[in-house]
């Protein structure tokens, strides 16, 4: 028997939990000759801005041990270029496109969220208020309750699609921001975003990256991931797509047995560009092989020892 | 349209070929089939998350009868240097062909190419077509030294005029390139000049090429996370009527117009 | 020429900047077998509380990419015993020996720090307040400024000794911590301590690690200790030991041009045993190489492009 | 004093010798002089930080004349995995011998061993010392069949008597070795019955010890950090004039009284 694998991350119904980590799967396009990207529970799209953005100066990318710091800074051709280049494109695919917005201010996270309001083949926003690349907005908004909460509330305000946000693991206490993101009114929630982080070269003794720091991803992250979704499931009721250093199945089965709803697949797919698909079907097997009927079950299923 | 383009790659050859410098075979005949000069490959170095990503190295010969890709590398680092320790039969993992490839002249137009250092890698690749196409080839080689000259024995074996620069003259020239290209005034009456090399021999031969109104092509190196363009990692600033738009050196590159080039 | 490797942490003079992160060097004995200790700057002992501790359930360890999550949990004979068996040997050494202190409530750390003053062969404290594996008291001072000046200044309160303050990264703004220990009175910064993480078996759907969440330490976490370095380098004028993923001379000398005036090796010496030693040799010849005629000259010297 | 106990060894053999079971010949005179049964070695399975840790193997055989320490290793995961595909004439990093070993005993004292699976391992090294020491020597043997079972051929070498049992009765008794043994009663009349598996069987066979006043040595095994005793990952309980205390796996043991631990 075939295990039942949809889920439903705050309205965003997916055929199966498995997902893309936004910025690391451009706008969908770039891994059609690898596979089929139906296949996907959902697919989740570069962050987008009002304006086109440039991006910060190279080198943008450094790699770390089992890790990667990028520093792309929000390159993107803005949310009308999206709309009329992109949007017909997703509303051919079988799966659903999930945007992932940004902004300066909690006006323009707004504003591009009414902008992709009803907008046909975009089935739910990821509110990134955790990019550690931009100057202003991103981080600056994800690192307290009460910003987290107003750019959260002004986007739900502004569309009817779900509304997932995503949460930065740089915080203290990153369960006090996602249930204030929670009571103001958020459909899911996304986490982790990138580790904030640094590399210097030694020869120039400067800072390797172009914009000094950057986000850390990668597997060297996931025990940091998994420690957040742990910690955030039993915060909030909200439904979680975990990411942070997922390449293989059972990494992405640590995620949901910690809490999380769905999985979004990153940096995995620069080094095997099927990473995503291989995910899939590996949970698929662990299913099977674990006679699970419906991959629910697991969904925080892991249980302290002694309690 | 689901065609795969990754797979494993068995290493038919490899061996050094000058200081630090390896030739690698492998038998990709699926790239072999589709690739064209200028395009790379993402090669996987190690299966273990260290290093974590893939390396793109150019592509430096194909044979298409026989299914064959040919990669020349130096080693400068852990994923190159564990590419250099791989023997015959091993496996290696390789995505390709990426990226857009050199633009092919008319046939029998008279062609320039530059090469500096490993430069020369994707050169071989484009001199063998350019033969094909009949096209008479100068090639201005530049190495550190004589022991470090790569590829000059391929490129006259391709029946191309090869013209021989070292920084310390123990062969040829002594100087760079751009320095013995003032010289040797041939690439002005050509279809094409190619150049791969460091930045600033690319950028000195651009502005050269420029000003003599000669069309040229460069290939950029970025630091590349994906190679397939979806992570924007490898932004490289290409002016384009007037206007200096962000291009991806992996999938709108590495091959760009030397004259469109924005250099910093 | 041989170049000058002397540094002066907060009063405590070491030969050299090179040192043993806390917990990852036992208490100095360990490792004789494999290296002259006498050649480090200092070595930093153990975390040590005021009664003996038995740590947490095993596994206390577990491997992750390029790192690892530990939960040993502060596991030592208490701060008596250490006096009687180990000070003695420490006082027989030609390098400088810190000791790492801990308690559950401030006036447990000061207890310890009194009873640790003036007792011969003790250069330092490194007063811990970062820890993640225990219950009470670690990490929860560190993490909010004005519990982690409180204990800066009980400790200071209660000892003639230097006074190193150890960080957590696991916070949302670690500059503002930085400069609550510096106003309270601390001589020197050590930073990271090791970051909140977690694995999940998932044959047997339950954490790994018998305390559950662990601290990750190793490679992986080297981009986020060279960024709090750079960071906190800027934000106070207290010399920071750096430390966070450690192996080579190249990663000590990324933390050193980032701002820290000492470096600790820690998980990489289960590695390389010799992994202090080798990277004090390699931050020898790179002085040598490069001209360098003292260490100093290379403090915080990475410059930001553009600049 | 200062003694290296890290260094470079070249593999002198590496071939399976069952399913997923490895054997290798490492050359380490320091090592095979030093080391005395129930040590092991940490062995650096890769440079690169993935794995990151060392893997602790015991030490399964030694020629001191040859300079030579053999390790016998099942392959369960990535860093066995790297061990597995060494080849002769590769290097493999190791640190050794490490931990303390197994008491032995007076010579001609009759002795047991109990060995299940790949705990057959230190056991070989061990027989070798007993057999000098003209120890009669009953060893029992579990696998889970015929096809998995290791080491019997080296125990009957070395001149003791084998007493097989495999879970599905493939070969010699069906069942577990306590089960076996509780039937087979000549180890009550042991000096010291040495106990190397898995866990549940050495915490049952130890009951069984302490009931009939048999001594007994158990080899602990804990995920390991350090290996020599700094990090207190390896952790065990050991009782001691009734009080549990916590020792280290690594250096207090990995052998360990099988009437002291603390099993939980
Ligand atoms: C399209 C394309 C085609 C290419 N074709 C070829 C080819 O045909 N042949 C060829 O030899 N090369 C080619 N290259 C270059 C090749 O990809 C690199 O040399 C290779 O990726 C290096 O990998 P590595 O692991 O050996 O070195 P790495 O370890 O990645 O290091 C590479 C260099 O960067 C420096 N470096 C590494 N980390 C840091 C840091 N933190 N700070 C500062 N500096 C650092 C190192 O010192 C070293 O010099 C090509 C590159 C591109 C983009
Ligand atoms: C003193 C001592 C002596 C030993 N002697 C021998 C010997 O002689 N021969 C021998 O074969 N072995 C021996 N062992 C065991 C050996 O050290 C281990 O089998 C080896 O370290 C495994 O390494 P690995 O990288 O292959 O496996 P790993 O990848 O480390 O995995 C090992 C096991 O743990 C599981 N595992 C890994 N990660 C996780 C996780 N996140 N959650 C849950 N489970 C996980 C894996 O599934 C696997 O079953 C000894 C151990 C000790 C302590
Ligand atoms: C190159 C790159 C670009 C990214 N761009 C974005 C982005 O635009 N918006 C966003 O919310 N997250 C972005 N991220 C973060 C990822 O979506 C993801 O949260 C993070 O990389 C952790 O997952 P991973 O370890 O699987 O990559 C980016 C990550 C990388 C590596
Ligand atoms: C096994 C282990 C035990 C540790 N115990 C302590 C401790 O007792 N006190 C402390 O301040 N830090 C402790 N730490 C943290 C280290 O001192 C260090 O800050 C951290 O590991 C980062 O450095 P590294 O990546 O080089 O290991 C411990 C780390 C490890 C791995
Ligand atoms: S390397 Fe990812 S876009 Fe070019
Ligand atoms: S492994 Fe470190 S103390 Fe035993």
């Amino acid at each position: 028997m075939k295990p039942n694998l949809a889920v439903n991350v705050g309205g965003i119904k997916m055929k199966n939990p498995v997902t893309t980590a936004s910025g690391t799967f451009g706008f969908g396009l770039e891994y059609r000759p690898y596979f089929d990207l139906n296949r996907l529970g959902a697919v989740v799209v570069k962050g987008t801005t009002w304006e086109p953005r440039q991006g910060n100066k190279t080198p943008r990318l450094v790699e770390t041990p089992a890790g990667i710091l990028n520093a792309i800074g929000l390159q993107n051709p803005g949310v009308d270029y999206l709309v009329q280049h992109y949007a017909p494109y997703f509303a051919t695919l079988q799966t659903k496109v999930i945007v992932n917005i940004a902004g300066s201010t909690v006006e323009e996270y707004a504003r591009v969220a009414e902008r992709l309001n009803g907008v046909p083949g975009i089935a739910g926003l990821e509110v990134n208020i955790s990019c550690p690349n931009v100057k202003k907005g991103g981080l600056a908004f994800g690192s307290r309750p009460s910003t987290a909460a107003q750019v959260t509330r002004a986007v739900k305000g502004a569309t009817d699609l779900p509304v997932i946000v995503k949460l930065s693991p740089n915080v203290t206490d990153i369960e006090e921001i996602a249930k204030a993101v929670e009571e103001a009114g958020a459909d899911g929630l996304s986490l982790i975003n990138t580790l904030l982080g640094m590399a210097i070269d030694i020869r120039r003794r400067k800072p390797v990256l172009g914009n000094v720091m950057g986000g850390l991803s990668g597997p060297a992250v996931k025990p940091v991931a998994v420690r957040a979704v742990w910690q955030v499931y039993r915060a909030v009721k909200l439904p979680i797509i975990g990411m942070g250093g997922i390449s293989t199945a059972a990494d992405a089965l640590e995620f949901i047995l910690a809490g999380a709803t769905a999985v979004a697949v990153g940096t995995a797919s620069f080094i095997n560009p099927r990473a995503a698909l291989d995910v899939l079907e590996g949970i698929e097997l662990y299913l099977k092989e674990n006679k699970i009927t419906d991959i629910k079950e697991l969904v925080g299923a892991a249980q302290v020892p002694g309690n | 349209m689901v065609v795969s383009k990754v797979s494993d790659a068995k290493v038919a050859a490899v061996f050094p070929v000058a200081p630090e410098t390896y030739y690698m075979e492998l038998e990709a005949p699926e790239i072999a089939r589709l690739a064209v000069p200028g395009q790379f490959v993402h090669v996987s170095c190690s299966s273990a998350h260290d290093p974590l990503l893939r390396r793109p190295l150019s592509i430096h010969m194909v044979s298409r009868q026989q299914g064959i890709v040919a990669l020349l590398f130096r080693v400068v680092g852990k994923g190159t240097a564990i590419l250099a320790q791989k023997r015959t039969g091993d496996v290696v993992n390789v995505m390709g062909p990426l990226g857009r490839g050199f633009t092919l002249p008319l046939p029998g137009s008279r062609v320039a190419l530059a090469a500096g250092g490993i430069g020369a890698a994707p050169l071989v690749f484009l001199a063998q077509e350019l033969a094909n196409l009949k096209c008479p080839i100068t090639v201005y080689l530049g190495a550190k030294n004589k022991k470090s000259l790569l590829c000059d024995g391929q490129f006259v074996q391709l029946g191309a005029e090869v013209v021989i620069a070292t920084d310390d003259g123990s062969l040829g020239f002594q100087g760079t390139v751009p320095d013995m290209m003032r010289r040797h005034r041939d690439w002005r009456r050509t279809a094409m000049t190619y150049l791969c090399g460091p930045k600033a021999m690319m950028q000195e031969i651009s502005a050269m090429l420029a000003s003599a109104d000669v069309p040229g092509e460069v290939t950029l190196e970025e630091k590349m996370g994906c190679g397939v363009g979806a992570c924007l990692s490898c932004a490289v600033k290409i002016a384009h009527h007037g206007q200096v738009r962000q291009q991806r050196a992996c999938a709108d590159g590495p091959v760009f117009p030397s004259w469109q080039v924005v250099w910093d």
